[in-house]
């Protein structure tokens, strides 16, 4: 039940921003809080934020450690690079925040564990059909030249949520964070009421909670098929799931207020799983394979085959937070 | 009246022998034989057997080696699977008894001109050679090899046959001998290997 | 049109010509196109197993692979080479010793052999794959009246077959019933004939073979049907000697081909009627089509 | 409180189990690797923990090192657990802050390698005390048990059972799919080794049956459905019309010599088909009830409608004879439930070898059963079907026994039954009798004395299993005969022996739709097909399914004595239960956390108990204790991990795997 | 590593651990009967007791592999006769899913396994186990918790 240390109310509090490997979607969210950013900006000192402003990392390395107040990360961590950013900031910031579902649980670019880091490289540098790449060139960690040396960063077999990387104080999930879902953490941050270490800051129960076609939902649901979005019509007043499409709302934290289903669309669980939960693709698919209307083994088989691919349904924003973390890698590189 | 010893001593058990035989292919269930008789009782050779199929299996398991080998029953067998398809334990008698002759002619205590050890051997000799079997040819040197008295009388039929056209006289053979003499051969080697 | 591989086997190429014959002329008659297994060997019968297992295995193997690389069914009408060819696909797949070692053998002979190959005897074809209202269907002339033993010896359905009974096996039963004939009550349809032991212990062949013929006789039948050359020529060849020892039993034994060749209204000389010893001709002539 | 905090005090205990454990597993080595774990306070091994001084251990330790939770590793929990959840309670702990492991049954009995073995038991050791750690006081549930009992099945066991609880004071339903109680023993002669007459013991307590007071016998009826749990079970019944109504018939019978059938025709089941009955007949002279049946099969009227109803004119005032009769439908509560359905015998074509169904002088024993008894379908002569009197009998034991290709086990009966058939037959014909035995199996009381008084009787005694029965000869006395073909391993000689009849001593199969019974109870079977015993020593009538009890038998081929004295022990077992007027229910149910819950659904469907509803005010899923049956589904779906299983909890779970997977 | 002998020696003394989760009612009985009928079967399975089949959660699957288990294999009752009356088919619906996820991550078939074993078939429980024994150690180890301890030492070249 550690609490990381109070802050201080003055001077300026300053905060910091980075983005590992992400989309930019999360910082995207700090954008979405429209005129509420004056706010933010008039509340605390940005002193760290490659996006938008050019400072550098010398810039950060020359603060004292713990300066700091917090520094919101984003993305997941796949390169030296980025570990070692995640390690800087670590040390420089009294709270470090995992911003966005890549941070929390390894995001989207966490699919790439299904894949080896040589499968990687082959298929970006050479087989993808807009290449053309003869001598088979890959970028090198070291390059040297007339004496100089050109460094790149040095990719990482497996893909890493944050907190597999440093100590991570408060998460906020979605792919991207809601700006509301910010705008109360940055709150709760200034506010100096800290939550135990390691609370995700949106509510905990699943998203049915606060889904708007929560009633609509059969008692009974039992399914003979699964369909994905694009196969289907949905209706937009019933339960998305009780139209036979797979919608991860029933296993995923709620807080983004419901963002999919309003827009008639199956939550795909960007906010993870709930406190409660340790592994949340096994959670989802047990909850979703289990009301499967069949007993006969043959047809279940059959209806299992109506998600096509369970890793991406299961794991699409969770793969390296997940138990298994990534596939084994001497399969990995078997199938390449 | 000559009077023979029949009591056993535990010297002339061999116990090596039994465990042999529950190695064996088939004999695998050797042990859980419980004395029932129906293989006896089913067998069609049974009433000129010297020991009863069910006598002879408990003599294997309990290891009389020498009784077993030169038992009588086991050429008598025809290999018609009654035994095995009957026996309540499951054990595979037919094959069984099968082993049991390998073994005895590997071990030379057969009945020498007793004509079925003979006729396997030469059966076995031709297929080796020919890749077939000619029935004329090979009845002919079982008959030669033990009883050219029987053959004389036989030849009435043998005429029968040749003239209705049963008795084919050419040797038949396979194309690709080197084939079969080859898998025959590295079966061969290699038995001795995994041996 | 169905096919199957043929293998004829040893016997069907000496004693039971007839046997090869009939069945030949049946399976034609009712469209089904048999193709002789290439360059097939000797099964190795029952008595290799006395002398060399593994290479019994061997033997018998040989023949399961090159009929696998044809991907049909194996038709062994023979029963010793149905026995010996089934039971080698069984202790290939049940033991795995023998697998090993058949492995070394088929490499060496640059054969491979996976374990596909179904063996398949007439009866099992006729009654599943053909069916009784097929045959039915190409009868020219019944068989009405005559009463038939059928007699199917010891290695069809024991122990590897698995298209008829065990005990009691029934489907040339049914098959002979299809074209006409009546089946007389026969216990001792699996009874041994004593196979080779004829040659080699006579006085014990020929009181098996004499009890077999005595009771057709006992239970009316006119004619012994057989599937087996070796139990035909037991039957047939040593019918006089069994005679003369215990006590008069003439009877026919054909194969039970020939008796559906009859009813498909072929003659006696294209099933090789001909060939038997004890003459058939006096029961059977009238079934025989009228010379054109 | 779990490990991660200091007031944890576990206490470990080895059983050596005598050498059973022991000698398998090094016992010291596994109580050391426990000793030095985190939490562990006292970890000790001792020769049988189940033991009173065993038990006392635990309890002193309780008190004295101030434990707080405790790890036995000894046996099967389904044989202990209860024993130690006590020894841990007399200590003043709750009783759930206790694990077991089983290093016995699954690990010792079952393994060689002794330090696998003992690896194998650190393991579960280990787990167990990681598991523990997190175990939370539970209290167990009383539910009132209904007092009364469910008897199923009107054989010697069934009766048997019933007659002692209700002499004991209980109300006991007893369900009869036949006419008449009195199974297969009404059907019997003589009993061995007594040969005391089987009606004259068996039909009095049948109308004891039918006249007491506190059993409701429902004959032509069957269980159509089994609902509820140990102490409150809900049974639904269906009784098929008899066609007659059993308030109004005296039991006259003179409807059945008024039928129009003037003579029997029909095959009679009572009698194995070798009687005729009527269409309106009554199974046996001493049926209970004593009320006609009709059968709708072969009756004129139901086939015709065009009767003239002798019956009913027979019967006048009356009233009885009811044509209309429709199947009924009758609901009981019951607090315990006998099951004692009883056997059926081997059929005996499923050996072609013994010519049964082919030769007509081959008979089953049950059929020979009929044929000498003196209300049978011959008066008790021992006629053949083609009229003659035999003079020689042929008995074949282990017909569909003993035997991997029918079955494997020993019908424990026919060898005495066959004795007593041959004593009989021989006294009856003074026909000279043959037993083709494999085994003598007389190990009962006066059992070999009367293997003895056979044997001075003259009855040939060969022992070898015959390969076939067949109808043809080889030497000319044979001819007409039906001759056996056995080895007479005694002498090592075939022989082949010609007699009038055969008698196959069938053996003991269960019931073809017993799969079907246990189903519906709910119970386990054998691969064989009998119903499965708790325990085969120490809880034989007892079922893995608490308040079910099986007798006679349904468990096992069983002899008369034996199925008596199995309906004694069920009956005892069910009363215990009952007069302890409640029952303590595993508090392994689960429960939904109301905050945490989203109302998402996904648990209701998987209930098969209904015990989850929806809450329609507060819109989450709510559990209902009394109705959860406690197999957790409902915890390994709920997505959100909002349901909890009490006992099973996943943090319990997760540390148990991760307990048996921690490097040593 | 790279000399082929040794590898051949970690392979014969690779002892396969698997996790079992055996029903109360049928596969837990099933290894009890084993028990007092002292049936061998190889010591390579650490048991854990559900009430039913239908109570293991596939985070205990996911877990037990993540944890160092080389297979995991679940007992239940047969179709139709669970105690519960329909958890085992629950079981059967995620497990065919669950299977078909460890497949994409590279966990072998034969390394998990659902068998429907009654309370009486101890024998078929022994010929369960054993053969799920040799299939894995046919397999080799599976190695999941090693890398994942290793995890940050794993850089790029």
């Amino acid at each position: 039940m550690t609490k990381p240390a109070a802050v201080p109310k003055n001077p300026k509090p300053k905060v910091a921003f980075y983005w590992c490997a992400s989309c930019g979607g999360c910082e995207e969210t700090v954008l979405d809080l429209d005129e509420r950013v004056l706010d933010v900006v008039a509340a605390v000192d940005i002193v760290f934020w490659p996006v938008a402003l050019d400072f550098k990392r010398h810039d950060v390395e020359a603060l004292p450690d713990g300066s700091i107040l917090a520094a919101f990360v984003n993305g997941a961590v796949r390169t030296t690079e980025q570990e070692e950013m995640a390690h800087l900031l670590r040390k420089k910031a009294k709270v470090l925040v995992a911003l966005g579902s890549c941070a929390q649980l390894g995001g989207i670019a966490g699919l790439a564990n299904l894949s080896s880091r040589e499968g990687i490289l082959q298929s970006s540098y050479c087989e993808s059909p807009s290449t053309v790449n003869a001598e088979k060139v890959f970028p090198q960690t070291l390059y040297k030249e007339n004496g100089y040396s050109v460094s790149l960063p040095g990719l990482f077999e497996t893909v890493c949520s944050l907190d597999q990387v440093v100590d991570v104080d408060y998460y906020l999930p979605g792919c991207p964070p809601t700006p509301k879902l910010l705008w109360d953490a940055v709150h709760v941050l200034l506010g100096g009421e800290l939550p135990p270490k390691g609370t995700v800051l949106a509510p905990d129960r699943a998203l049915c909670e606060e889904c708007p076609r929560k009633d609509t939902r059969p008692e009974k649901l039992t399914l003979k098929e699964f369909k994905r979005p694009q196969d289907a019509v949905i209706d937009e007043a019933t339960c998305v799931l009780a139209q036979g499409v797979v919608c991860l709302g029933p296993a995923t934290r709620s807080g983004c207020e419901a963002l999919c289903p309003q827009g008639n669309m199956p939550c795909t669980g960007c906010f993870g799983p709930t406190s409660r939960v340790r592994d949340y693709g096994a959670k989802a698919l047990s909850a979703i394979s289990s009301i499967i209307d069949s007993n006969d083994p043959e047809e279940i088989e059959k209806i299992v085959h109506t998600v096509p691919d369970p890793v991406g349904t299961f794991y699409r924003y969770s793969l390296p937070a997940s138990l298994l973390r990534r596939k084994k890698i001497d399969e990995a590189l078997k199938t390449k | 009246m000559a009077v023979k010893r029949m009591i056993k001593y535990e010297v002339e058990r061999d116990p090596q022998f039994a465990g042999w035989v529950a190695g064996v292919i088939g004999g695998e269930r050797v042990r859980n034989c419980i004395q029932c008789g129906l293989c006896s009782a089913s067998c069609p050779l049974s009433p000129y057997m010297d020991y009863t199929p069910r006598r002879l299996i408990h003599m294997a398991r309990e290891g009389f080696k020498r009784d077993v080998l030169g038992s009588f029953t086991i050429w008598l067998c025809t290999s018609c699977y009654s035994c095995t398809v009957e026996c309540p334990r499951r054990i595979r008698v037919t094959d069984v008894m099968y082993a049991l002759k390998r073994r005895a002619i590997e071990d030379g205590v057969y009945p020498k001109r007793f004509p079925i050890p003979v006729l396997a051997s030469e059966f076995g000799a031709m297929i080796r050679r020919k890749g077939r079997v000619t029935e004329s040819w090979l009845i002919l040197r079982v008959f030669l090899k033990t009883a050219i008295i029987r053959l004389l009388g036989m030849s009435k039929l043998g005429s029968k046959l040749f003239f209705s056209g049963r008795m084919g006289l050419v040797p038949e053979s396979i194309r690709d001998r080197k084939q079969l003499q080859t898998l025959l051969d590295a079966v061969e080697t290699h038995k001795e290997v995994a041996a | 049109m169905k096919r199957y591989l043929y293998y004829p086997g040893c016997s069907l190429r000496g004693t039971g010509k007839a046997y090869e014959e009939s069945l030949l002329a049946v399976f034609k008659a009712l469209d089904v196109e048999l193709e002789e297994l290439e360059d097939w060997n000797c099964c190795g019968a029952t008595a290799y197993m006395a002398i060399d297992e593994m290479n019994a295995f061997a033997l018998a193997g040989r023949n399961l692979a090159l009929a696998e690389k044809k991907k049909l069914d194996l038709l062994a009408p023979c029963s010793a080479c149905y026995l010996v060819l089934n039971k080698a696909q069984r202790y290939i797949k049940e033991y795995p010793k023998v697998a090993k070692l058949l492995d070394h053998g088929f490499k060496a002979a640059g054969l491979t052999y996976t374990g596909t190959t179904k063996v398949r005897h007439p009866l099992d074809i006729l009654i599943n794959d053909i069916g009784l209202d097929e045959i039915k269907a190409r009868v020219k002339r019944p068989l009405a009246g005559l009463k038939v033993a059928p007699y199917y010896g010891c290695q069809i359905v024991r122990p590897y077959a698995t298209f008829d009974l065990t005990y009691y096996p029934v489907s040339m039963d049914k098959l002979l019933r299809a074209v006409g004939a009546e089946i007389v009550d026969y216990p001792l349809k699996t009874r041994c004939c004593g196979g080779s032991q004829k040659g080699t212990l006579p006085e014990v062949g020929l009181s098996l073979i004499h009890i077999l013929l005595k009771e057709a006789g006992r239970r009316g039948a006119q004619v012994v049907s057989t599937i087996c050359p070796l139990c035909q020529f037991n039957l047939d060849a040593f019918q006089d000697e069994a005679g003369k020892k215990y006590g008069e039993v003439s009877r026919p034994v054909v194969y039970f081909t020939q008796l559906l060749g009859l009813a498909f209204g072929f003659s006696a000389k294209e099933l090789g009627l001909e060939r038997n010893i004890v003459s058939a001709k006096r029961v059977l002539v009238k079934f025989e089509p009228v010379a054109a | 409180m779990d490990a991660r905090n200091g007031d944890l005090r576990i206490g470990v205990y080895v059983c050596h189990c005598g050498t059973n454990i022991a000698a398998t597993v090094d016992v010291k080595a596994v109580a050391e690797y426990a000793a030095a774990l985190p939490g562990v306070v006292v970890s000790r091994e001792y020769k049988y923990m189940c033991s009173d001084p065993g038990q006392e251990l635990i309890r002193q330790d309780i008190v004295e090192l101030k434990l707080n939770r405790i790890v036995v590793a000894s046996c099967s929990p389904l044989l202990h657990e209860e024993t130690f959840r006590g020894a841990v309670a007399k200590g003043g702990l709750n009783p759930f802050c206790f694990q077991m492991v089983n290093i016995r049954e699954h690990d010792s009995w079952v393994h060689q390698d002794r330090q696998r073995a003992t690896e194998k038991a650190i393991a579960l050791v280990r787990a167990a005390i990681r598991r523990v750690a997190l175990h939370k006081p539970l209290e167990k549930k009383r539910v009132p048990i209904h007092p009364d009992v469910l008897i199923v099945g009107g054989g010697i066991a069934g009766i048997h059972a019933a007659l002692t609880l209700a002499n004991a004071g209980k109300h006991v339903y007893l369900v009869e799919r036949e006419p008449t109680i009195g199974g297969n023993m009404a059907k019997f002669d003589k009993t061995f080794p007594t040969l005391d007459c089987a009606a004259c013991i068996l039909t009095p307590k049948m109308t004891a049956v039918k006249k007491h007071p506190n059993i409701t016998l429902w004959t032509l009826s069957e269980v159509t459905e089994v609902q509820g749990y140990v102490g409150n079970f809900e049974i639904a019944v269906t009784r098929k019309p008899r066609y007659i109504n059993e308030d109004l018939c005296v039991g006259c019978l003179e409807c059945i010599e008024a039928c129009v059938y003037k003579q029997a025709k029909v095959p009679d089941e009572f009698n194995l088909g070798l009687g005729k009955r009527r269409p309106i007949y009554i199974s046996f002279p001493q049926a209970v009830p004593q009320i006609p049946v009709i059968d709708p099969e072969t009756c004129i009227d139901f086939k015709t409608g065009r009767c003239k109803k002798t019956c009913i004119e027979a019967c006048g005032d009356r009233h009885a004879v009811d044509l209309k009769q429709q199947p009924k439908q009758e609901t009981i509560k019951v607090g315990a439930i006998i099951l004692a359905t009883g056997y059926q015998t081997f059929d005996a074509r499923k050996v072609p070898d013994y010519g049964y169904g082919v030769y007509p002088n081959v008979y089953t024993a049950p059929e020979v059963e009929r044929l000498i008894n003196a209300s049978g379908p011959t008066g008790g002569e021992v006629i053949l079907r083609d009229g003659r009197k035999p003079q020689s009998i042929g008995i074949i034991h282990c017909v569909g026994s003993r035997d991997e290709n029918t079955n494997k086990w020993c019908s424990r009966v026919c060898c005495m039954y066959s004795l007593k058939l041959a004593h009989l037959l021989k006294e009856r014909t003074g026909a000279e009798v043959y037993n083709f035995y494999i085994d003598m199996r007389a190990a009962g009381k006066a059992y070999e004395e009367f293997y003895h008084k056979l044997l001075e009787e003259g009855v040939h005694m060969i022992r070898g299993r015959v390969a076939e029965v067949t109808d043809w000869a080889v030497t000319p006395e044979e001819e007409g005969k039906l001759v056996m073909r056995a080895e007479d391993t005694l002498i090592s000689f075939v022989r082949r022996v010609p007699v009038d009849m055969v008698v196959l001593s069938v053996g003991l199969v269960p019931h073809e739709d017993a799969k079907d019974v246990r189903r519906l109870f709910n119970i386990s079977c054998s691969s064989e097909g009998w119903f499965l015993e708790r325990h085969p020593k120490l809880a034989p009538v007892n079922t893995f399914t608490d308040g079910i009890f099986i007798a006679g038998a349904c468990q096992a081929p069983k002899d008369i004595p034996d199925a008596v004295g199995q309906a004694g022990s069920a009956a005892a077992e069910a009363m215990v239960l009952i007069d302890t007027g409640y029952v303590e229910m595993e508090p392994n149910t689960a429960y939904i956390l109301e905050e945490e819950c989203s109302g998402c659904k996904t648990c209701i469907p998987l209930c098969p108990y209904s015990a989850i509803t929806f809450l329609a005010d507060k819109k989450i899923a709510h559990i209902n204790e009394v109705l959860c049956k406690g197999c957790g589904t409902c915890v390994a779906a709920c997505p959100s991990g909002s349901i909890k299983q009490n006992l099973f909890e996943d943090e319990e779970i997760f540390e148990e795997i991760r307990g048996v997977l921690a490097n040593a | 590593m790279s000399n082929p002998e040794s590898l051949v020696a970690i392979q014969n003394s690779f002892e396969p651990k698997i996790v079992a989760f055996f029903c109360n009612w049928c596969t837990y009985l099933a290894a009890d009967l084993a028990g007092t009928s002292r049936i061998k079967y190889a010591p390579n399975i650490r048991v854990i007791r559900t009430m039913c089949s239908g109570r293991v959660d596939p985070q205990f699957v996911l877990e037990a592999f993540a944890r160092g288990a080389d297979g995991v294999l679940i007992g239940g009752c047969h179709p139709g006769d669970c105690h519960y009356q329909e958890g085992n088919y629950k079981t059967l619906r995620r497990v065919r899913m669950l299977r078909r996820v460890l497949r994409e991550m590279g966990i072998e078939d034969e390394r998990f396994r659902l068998e429907w074993i009654s309370a009486s078939e101890a024998e078929r429980l022994k010929v369960a186990v054993n053969d799920m024994v040799e299939k894995i150690r046919a397999l080799g180890p599976l190695r999941l918790e090693i890398k994942a301890e290793h995890f940050p030492e794993e850089v790029a070249a």
